[in-house]
């Protein structure tokens, strides 16, 4: 284990306890106190953000370099599993994101759940989810990483479900988790081919075995689609990303940071994770790179037609992950980090905005929106920077990761470019789309605050909305810095390199140098994506009425989600598994088995209350019973053992 | 000696309580708590002075019966394999105790019956003599029948009398087995059988082989001879249940592990196959109609199938890891289902029904009882960081290289069961709040706080430090394995 | 054994013996029955003294015509004309069905077993006294010798048999009587 | 006068008979002596057969036709058990009846005079005498009662068993014109001299004893009149019977068919007869058992099966070899333990129906309420007779399983299993009936002195015999020894 | 023409059979009764035959044989009428298949 001098491994471990500490405190009893939860809570994230900064400039120091700290956990026979840390640039890189994004969330969130009944639960289920993510990002070994992958999927079961009374939320929480479960299958099943084929779970001797090809190229290819399978439940890749928008259920700031800036970039973090793996095993790295490719796209559409503010923003998630993944499969491992990275920031900044607007309007509903460009301005610009770093507009964050991407798409594969290129196109339209819906036009009302929901959060009138307080827009401020700058800083390789020094070098591929017709070309798209929104949607040049009655096919296709939601809850779910399968296993169970073994006993009785007629009380008979006795018993002996 | 005390300590306890004049009968749960905690105590004891891998320990022997023919011998012990089941037991025990201080009816003969259960369970996990460990798994007949069928609900008379005839039926089968096995290997001795090589006996060892396993499938037990346990759960007490699930199906799983492998490795060989192949059908079967199910108690009963499927997988591996898993899984099943049970009991006090169609929204009204539902249902889903987890993944993991084939059914089985437990909670806890149990008490009583916190505490602990199990688990396991490796 | 009077002796008892106990199955008087019952007794003793066993033919005639006979026809005296009737019940198809079967076995295995016969043919009976051996005081000696434990057994027995019956036929009434 | 001395137990008993009587005679006031009396003689047979084992020089007297051996001892203490419980039982119901009770008691001294000599006899004729002499006054013993159905059962008794002893007796003849001598050990002799050629003469002997003897035996095809006697019977007749006549039967079957017929082609044949008649008794007697509502021809019908479970004994026996002791010690066993299970069964019947005025078994709804301890004894004996532990009746169970599986009679014990399930389900549900059924009237029955005396003898001997079975063994199988020397 | 053994077993075999064959038809108990003493009677036939046909090592044997079956054949006979009268006391009849109350 090369260990590096400088990186204190107490410092790591900290990292994970001390928001756990925080968990514990707040569960155990703190729940009658809210406010004290809350502070303790962001005390916490707060100490982990600024050891997080520590290890960074720590491992800057190492130059990005590993170190690894394991402990036996526990061994049956020949299996011996360990717990451990291992810190590189990789993992300094996702540490910051996810302790700073959280620090802003939760400071957000005492203004967003102020007069929520639930306020301290929520702090403890989001303490409990960053020290899963911690976890997962510092794990040392496959099946930690599995461990704190689960408890990740957990949290995010709790929050999304946060409010349970509301059956669309607690339906919307069981399906994130199955569905990701679906995918964990996958990566258990990978776990599970990795041990009996490599022997180890350590992720620097899984490179190792992947690059010296110890492993057949079906085992690799298979632990890699089987990884792949895990990182698409959980990073919502087409056709698992259906869970995603209904995740949308759950609180904003849970959306902000949970499904948008961290717990879904971890299936991105996985596959970097891993990527010599992918490396070594072209076929899984296609699929990879496909599957991004047709997640970019599907989010992308989906985006145009939602009328949900949240859900659009969760689409375009969906999009962006496809992206990154996209990148890792055609070979962009640290472009995939460097747009995970920024769209962390910016992708932030837009939910929590979309919070502040729900704050004043109680709805996410576009069309009740509208003018509140005025009413709200820092919102507002926030939100546009937001909506800007995302369309990927020069010069912010996003121009850069999303301009890296296309470049590494054009060199890989074209028609991969092409999609790209197409949904950049897409983002920046469904992107104005909302902000011209949202902010301009005139007034619509909101959401009238309705008696029935005891826990709302809404305080005021939706009818004169106004701007939210500083502990809301201060986060927004300081992450549309972050939307703005935290590309500049990658400008000039030091963040490939350092990120790089992650995995072996071998495994890496020189990233093509910065191409001015790409960068141009993709502000073009971009800019023509503004125009068309600008006009439809602002301009009313033309009427969207109109556009969904002239592709009138394609909207349904796209407001029924490619159908996919009714194919898995309608016609899987519920009508062949459940309503199918099941029930027939069941009749099975109690007709046939349970059937037959009381059919036993009943036919036991029933015959004793037969033969016992034979018992007629008549002497004459017994005695013949006996005289016959003698002669039947004489014939057996005869038959069967003649003389 | 400790043994001894140790086995008897209930039945005494028990006794005691018969012994009790009538006027005193509320005091029944207090000599039955008592007697309880002191096996539990001292079962602890033994399990802190219990040094890993030295074999059968804590023997107590002396010759029983002598008849020229054959001898039958009073001698307990345990290993590395019985004394956690020991410990689990006597946990339970206190728990089952605990969740039974509401009752009313008869307390005195319940709790006596519930003691002599206890007695005749650490009786089975400690016995070393093949015929008494067959006395002990019939003791545990009467107290179970009564308990059942007295203080149960719906059909229980029914769901008593099946048991017991399922249990009897296999045991006969099981009983054939034992008499030719202690006939060809002229002992009774476990110890002794157990490394003794028998090539022959009066019947194919094959059938040998398979009487005793059809004796304790009944028991763990496996499809399609699990009709009894969905019954016997719907309608016993929630203490039955308790220690229904959480220790009488592991008398089936351990007894496999301690004879059919133990005993004749050549045959465990041949079948071990086909042990795997059940339990994985039990699991996905399990699964399957766990989700048709819709009383809770039904539903748990029929995830147990499910899990205890997983148990008959580890051991139809026969390596070390698998086995250990499957002796793990045990372990956190146990307690796991146990708690299950006790939160659906304490509900069930509550509202009085267990249909699942007419409860929802109790995270509202009884918000610690939900989250001991919610957090036992992730337990049994085999969250991380949670005894369930460890057994099942090591269970995988020593499985996988064997028979993928069979794993990969156990994995879509876990998945199922995040499946159905998600949706139970999410038709019980959650959802719109129901007035009908607006007056309903949230968990009130200390013994419903120290049993729940108590199994909660104890679940985290296996998931999280599993090492002290498994150095101890390991070794006795190891001993099995090699002998059917060779 | 030689000699025609012996054979035609032994085929007019068996006509006789067997015919009787035929009478016995078909006559519907009960008091019939009884007396071909009787009939078929003194063959059979008439079998034992062509068997050279005087005494026990003397046993036979006393006890079985004389005492058991005898009884029965008190018996059957004694209770009603309507109990006379001595007709079959519905067994009787299977009853005989049963016999010839039996009958059928029986005579295979006799005829079937090759009896040890010490000397071949048999001596001819003509008078008691010419017969030595089987005298009735060889039968008392063995009786009070060998089988003085059935003996003693027997006349227990008896005594017992004896108590019963009587304690059964006892009326009740006489009970109340005594018990006072 | 040594001979006297060796049938001295018989001749104490047939004394006190006598003396019974006289002593009504002379004093009627102080009837209230007479069963004391009676058991004074039956004290005296104890005593004088322990003189007997203290001598130990056992020998054959009267040339040969009759032995004391350990196997007659063995069976003397049986019977002198069995007539002492069946006395005390009976006293009760011989007051109320009213009828001349010395006469009584001097038949029951008479028949089990004769059962003793059953025991020893070793020749034909005193054979046959002692069967008459056990069976006769039992003739009378059954129509003892007032009532239609108590003479109904005598009369049937009667002309059927006449009809079985015609059948014993033409076996006997021709086993007697086949061997030319009526001792065992001169037919044994015949047989080994010029037996295999004559088979087929020595097959129907021997199917016409086993009728004679399986009459005595209750054992199917020879069983029909149980039920109806049992249940007509003035119920301690019926109790003496069940036990009395069926013990004796077994005893002298073993004797004769050991020490007579056991030549090797032979006892296949009749080895097979047995098992054969083993499994049909079994299963029709628990079939039939299961509709039964009438508790005395309930028992009945399991005292069917019960002589199906003895019979593996036998039929384990035939298998020349050391292990034959095995089967024969496994009869005793299950003889004495049956005895006393079966009599404490009888004798709570006798004290339960006596004051409820039925044998309806529906009628016998919460006893344990009304009679804890009449319930309590019964629901011990009848566990015994499933043979479920920790009872008498799981050891001689066990016993005789044991013995069939190492004749490699494991089908046969298998069908033997299976049955114990079947008998488990309407034993259990008498006890439940008991227990758990609700109680029809709640008058608590009183519980005369000697049923309870008799009663807890009975239930005493099946629990201590139960958790320490050795003596018994041990007494079985020096009993059993004689064959094995012989 | 001789006679030999057979012949007389065959005699005795068949009034056995015939005997049964009454005891096992007649609706009286009387007539039962008189069934089995021709069965008796069959057997000591049988019995005097064997011990008179040499066959025996000792014939007296087969003397006392039948001479004790005579008396218990007597002391039966006895018992069983008395059982008659007792039942025609109870039932007003003897005739055995109308004693059917004990069944099911």
């Amino acid at each position: 284990m090369s260990d590096v001098p400088g990186i204190n491994e107490a410092v790591l471990w900290a990292i994970i306890l001390c928001p756990l500490v925080a968990f514990g405190a707040i569960a155990v009893y703190l729940r009658k106190l809210p406010k004290i939860a809350g502070y303790t809570s962001i005390l916490a994230i707060g100490a982990s953000f600024a050891l997080a900064l520590v290890t960074l400039v720590d491992v800057l120091g190492a130059g990005g370099h590993v170190a690894t700290h394991t402990h036996e956990w526990f061994q049956a026979g020949p299996l011996e599993l360990n717990l451990g840390v291992r810190v590189d640039g990789l993992t300094a890189v996702m540490l910051v994101v996810v302790t700073s994004v959280a620090l802003l969330v939760q400071v957000y969130s005492q203004g967003y759940l102020e007069h929520d009944p639930g306020y301290g639960r929520y702090y403890a289920y989001m303490s409990l989810f960053i020290t899963a993510m911690l976890g997962l990002v510092l794990a040392d070994n496959l099946f930690m990483l599995f461990i704190f992958w689960e408890l990740v999927g957990l949290s995010s079961y709790l929050l999304i479900g946060f409010w349970f009374h509301k059956p669309s939320a607690a339906a919307a929480a069981k399906k994130a988790f199955i569905i990701t479960r679906i995918g964990d299958l996958g990566l258990l099943a990978a776990i599970l081919l990795i041990w009996t084929q490599g022997g180890t779970l350590a992720i620097d001797e899984i490179h190792e075995l992947a690059l010296t090809g110890a492993l057949s190229a079906t085992t690799l290819t298979l632990f890699g689609l089987g990884l792949f399978a895990g990182a698409a439940g959980k990073s919502a890749q087409f056709p698992l990303h259906v869970w995603l928008p209904d995740a949308m259920e759950g609180p904003t700031p849970v959306s902000a940071l949970i499904h948008a800036a961290t717990m879904v970039a971890a299936g991105v973090y996985l596959m970097a994770r891993f990527f010599p793996v992918l490396d070594a095993a072209p076929d899984a790295r296609e699929t990879v790179a496909w599957i991004g490719a047709a997640t970019v796209a599907v989010g992308a559409l989906l985006a145009l037609v939602q009328t949900d503010l949240k859900r659009v923003l969760a689409y375009s998630t969906i999009s962006q992950l496809g992206y990154m993944m996209l990148a890792l499969g055609v070979f962009g491992y640290a472009v995939a980090i460097f747009h995970l990275f920024t769209h962390a920031f910016f992708k932030a900044l837009l939910f929590l905005g979309s919070g502040s607007v729900n704050h004043a309007t109680n709805t996410f509903d576009m069309r009740r929106m509208g003018g509140l460009r005025t009413v709200m301005p820092i919102t507002f610009w926030t939100f546009v920077i937001g909506t800007l770093s995302l369309a990927g507009v020069f010069p912010l964050a996003g121009f850069w990761s999303k301009d890296e991407i296309l470049l590494e798409a054009w060199h890989q594969d074209r028609a991969l470019y092409a999609i790209a290129a197409v949904a950049s196109f897409l983002t920046a339209l469904y992107m104005f789309r909302a902000v011209f819906l949202t902010f301009f036009g005139e007034y619509k009302g909101g959401e009238p605050a309705g008696p029935g929901d005891e826990d709302v959060h809404f305080h005021g009138d939706p009818a004169r909305p106004h701007e939210s307080k500083w502990v809301t827009t201060a986060p927004l401020v300081v992450l549309s810095a972050g939307a703005i700058a935290a590309g500049w800083w990658a400008w000039g390789k030091q963040f490939h390199e350092f990120v790089e020094a992650a995995v072996p070098a071998e495994a890496l591929h020189h990233a093509p140098d910065f191409s001015y017709g790409i960068a141009i070309s993709s502000s073009l798209i971009a800019l023509a994506g503004i125009a068309t929104a600008w006009a439809i949607y602002h301009r009313r040049l033309v009427e969207a009425a109109q556009i969904h009655r002239t592709a009138y096919p394609l909207a349904v296709l796209l407001e029924r989600k490619f159908f996919l939601d009714d194919l898995y809850e309608r016609a899987i779910a519920t009508h062949a598994f459940q309503h199918g399968w099941n029930r027939l296993v069941q009749a099975f169970d109690t007709t046939a088995i349970d059937g037959a073994v009381n059919g036993m006993g009943r036919a036991g009785a029933h015959s004793s209350r037969v033969l016992r007629h034979v018992q007629t009380g008549q002497v004459q008979l017994y005695g013949a019973g006996i005289a016959a006795g003698v002669f039947v018993v004489a014939i057996i002996i005869f038959i069967t053992n003649p003389l | 000696m400790q043994l001894t005390v140790l086995v008897f300590l209930p039945a005494a306890a028990g006794l005691l309580v018969l012994l009790l004049p009538a006027r005193h009968a509320r005091h029944a749960r207090w000599v039955a708590l008592l007697g309880s905690l002191a096996a539990l105590a001292l079962a602890l004891v033994l399990f802190f002075q219990f040094e890993n891998g030295g074999g059968f320990q804590f023997v107590d022997r002396a010759s029983w019966i002598d008849t020229g023919a054959f001898e039958i011998e009073y001698f307990l012990a345990v290993d590395g394999l019985s004394l956690p089941l020991v410990a689990l037991t006597a946990c339970l025990t206190v728990v089952a105790v605990l969740v039974s201080f509401s009752i009313e009816h008869r307390q005195r003969a319940y709790f006596a019956s519930l003691m002599v259960l206890a007695t005749a369970v650490l009786g089975v996990f400690t016995a070393m003599d093949f015929l008494l460990f067959f006395l002990f798994w019939e003791l545990e007949l009467f107290p179970m029948y009564l308990l059942i069928s007295i203080w149960g609900s719906g059909r229980r008379e029914y769901s008593a009398m099946k048991f017991v005839l399922y249990t009897v039926a296999g045991s006969a089968f099981m009983l054939v087995a034992i008499l030719a096995l202690a006939f060809s290997a002229g002992t009774f001795d476990m110890a002794v059988l157990g490394q003794s090589n028998i090539e022959s006996a009066v019947l194919p060892l094959r059938w040998v082989f398979l009487f005793l396993f059809l004796g304790f499938a009944v028991k763990l037990p496996i499809v399609p001879l699990h009709t009894w346990l969905p019954d016997a759960h719907s309608d016993a007490p929630t203490a039955v249940s308790v220690m229904l699930a959480g220790v009488l199906l592991k008398m089936g799983g351990y007894a496999i592990i301690r004879t059919c492998v133990t005993i004749l490795p050549a045959q465990a060989n041949d079948f071990g196959i086909w042990l795997t192949a059940i339990g994985a059908i039990s699991v996905l079967y399990g699964a399957f109609v766990t989700f048709r199910q819709t009383d809770l108690k039904r539903l748990i009963a029929y995830s147990s199938v499910s899990h205890m499927g997983l148990v008959l997988l580890g051991i139809g591996v026969l390596g070390t890891t698998a086995m250990v898993g499957a002796a793990y899984q045990m372990l956190a099943h146990g307690l796991i289902t146990g708690m299950l049970f006790v939160v659906v009991g304490i509900m069930y006090e509550r509202t009085h029904t267990r249909e699942i169609g007419r409860l929802g929204g109790l995270a509202r009204q009884m918000p610690l009882i939900a989250t001991a539902l919610v957090f036992a249902g992730f337990a049994s889903v085999g969250l991380p960081a949670l005894a369930g987890f460890i057994a099942e993944v090591t269970v995988f993991l020593g499985a996988f290289q064997k028979h993928e084939w069979a794993v990969l059914m156990a994995i879509f089985g876990v998945v199922l069961s995040a499946g159905y437990i998600l949706w139970t909670l999410q038709r019980v806890v959650f959802g719109p709040v129901r007035q009908e149990w607006d007056g309903v008490s949230d968990q009130r009583y200390w013994w419903e706080h120290a049993s729940v916190a108590g199994l909660a505490v104890l679940v985290i602990l296996l998931g999280v430090y599993p090492d002290f199990l498994m150095d101890m688990l390991d070794p006795a396991i190891g001993v099995v394995s090699a002998r059917v490796a060779t | 054994m030689e000699g025609a009077g012996v054979v035609i002796a032994f085929w007019a008892l068996a006509l006789v013996t067997l015919g009787a106990a035929g009478g016995v199955m078909v006559s519907r008087n009960l008091l019939h029955a009884v007396l071909f019952l009787i009939i078929a007794f003194v063959g059979v003793a008439g079998f034992f003294v062509l068997l050279s066993a005087e005494f026990i033919a003397m046993a036979q005639i006393i006890i079985y015509v004389g005492a058991i006979a005898v009884l029965m026809l008190f018996a059957i005296v004694l209770t009603p004309r309507t109990m006379r009737d001595n007709s079959e019940t519905a067994m009787v198809g299977p009853a005989i069905l049963l016999g010839v079967a039996l009958a059928a076995v029986f005579l295979f295995v006799i005829h079937d077993t090759g009896w040890g016969v010490r000397e071949p043919g048999w001596v001819a009976v003509t008078s008691v006294t010419s017969e030595p051996g089987l005298a009735a005081a060889d039968l008392g000696r063995a009786l009070l010798s060998t089988w003085v434990l059935p003996f003693e057994i027997a006349s227990v027995l008896l005594t017992a048999a004896l108590v019963g019956a009587i304690m059964l036929v006892r009326p009740d009434a006489e009970e109340s009587g005594d018990d006072a | 006068m040594s001979e006297l001395d060796i049938v001295g137990p018989q001749i104490a008993i047939l004394l006190a008979a006598g003396a019974v009587l006289v002593w009504d005679a002379l004093l009627p006031k102080q009837r209230a002596a007479l069963p004391w009396l009676a058991l004074a003689g039956v004290a005296g047979a104890a005593i004088w057969t322990t003189t007997w084992v203290v001598r130990g020089d056992f020998q054959t007297a009267f040339d040969g036709t009759f032995a004391l051996d350990q196997f007659a001892v063995f069976f003397q203490y049986v019977f002198a058990g069995i007539t002492a419980i069946v006395i005390i039982a009976s006293i009760d119901w011989v007051e109320r009846e009213g009828r001349r009770q010395s006469e009584y008691y001097a038949l029951v001294l008479t028949a089990s005079a004769g059962l003793m000599f059953l025991a020893g006899a070793r020749d034909l004729i005193t054979i046959f005498l002692a069967l008459e002499l056990s069976s006769i006054p039992q003739y009378i013993l059954a129509g003892w009662g007032k009532n239609q159905r108590s003479s109904e059962a005598g009369i049937k008794y009667l002309l059927l068993g006449a009809i079985a002893s015609a059948l014993l007796l033409y076996g006997m003849a021709l086993l007697y014109g086949f061997s030319g001598s009526t001792l065992l050990t001169g037919i044994a002799a015949a047989i080994g001299e010029n037996g295999a050629e004559n088979r087929s003469l020595l097959i129907v002997a021997t199917v016409l004893l086993i009728a004679g003897f399986g009459f005595k035996m209750a054992v199917v095809p020879f069983q029909m009149w149980v039920p109806d006697v049992y249940q007509g019977a003035p119920t301690p007749v019926a109790a003496f019977l069940s036990v009395g006549s069926k013990a004796a039967a077994f005893a002298v079957v073993m004797r004769l068919f050991f020490e007579g017929l056991g030549e090797e082609f032979l006892s296949n044949d009749w080895a097979m007869i047995f098992a054969v008649i083993a499994a049909v008794s079994m299963t029709l007697g628990n079939v039939l058992a299961i509709a039964q509502r009438d508790i005395k021809r309930m028992l009945g019908y399991s005292s069917i099966a019960q002589a199906g479970n003895f019979m593996i004994g036998l039929a384990a026996i035939s298998i020349a070899g050391e292990h034959f002791v095995l089967g024969a010690s496994g009869v005793l066993l299950f003889v004495a333990a049956y005895a006393f299970t079966n009599l404490g069964a009888f004798i709570a019947v006798i004290g339960i129906s006596q004051h409820i005025g039925s044998d309806r078994i529906a009628d016998y709804a919460g006893m344990w309420r009304r009679a804890p301890f009449l319930a309590l004894a019964l629901a011990f004996c009848l566990v015994s007779l499933a043979g479920i532990p920790p009872t008498a009746g799981f050891w001689a169970k066990l016993y005789v399983f044991n013995a069939g599986i190492r004749a490699d009679l494991v089908w046969l014990v298998i069908v033997a299993v299976l049955n114990s399930v079947v008998s488990a389900y309407y034993y259990l549900a008498v006890v439940r009936q008991m227990f758990l059924g609700e109680a029809r009237g709640e008058a608590r029955l009183p519980v005369s002195p000697t049923v309870g005396l008799a009663l807890g003898v009975a239930t005493l001997g099946v629990i201590v015999f139960g958790i320490v079975p050795t003596p018994l063994v041990e007494a079985a199988r020096e009993a059993a020894a004689i064959f094995a020397t012989g | 023409m001789t006679l030999t053994l057979e012949h007389f077993l065959t005699v005795g075999a068949l009034l056995f059979c015939l005997g049964l064959v009454i005891a096992l038809s007649k609706r009286n108990a009387v007539g039962m009764l008189m069934g089995i003493e021709l069965m008796l009677n069959a057997v000591n036939l049988t019995l005097i035959a064997f011990s008179r046909s040499g066959v025996s090592a000792e014939p007296i044997a087969g003397h006392a044989f039948v001479a004790f079956v005579i008396t218990v054949a007597a002391a039966e006979a006895a018992v069983a009428l008395a059982l008659a009268v007792a039942v025609y006391r109870n039932r007003q009849t003897v005739e055995v298949d109308q004693l059917d109350l004990l069944k099911l």
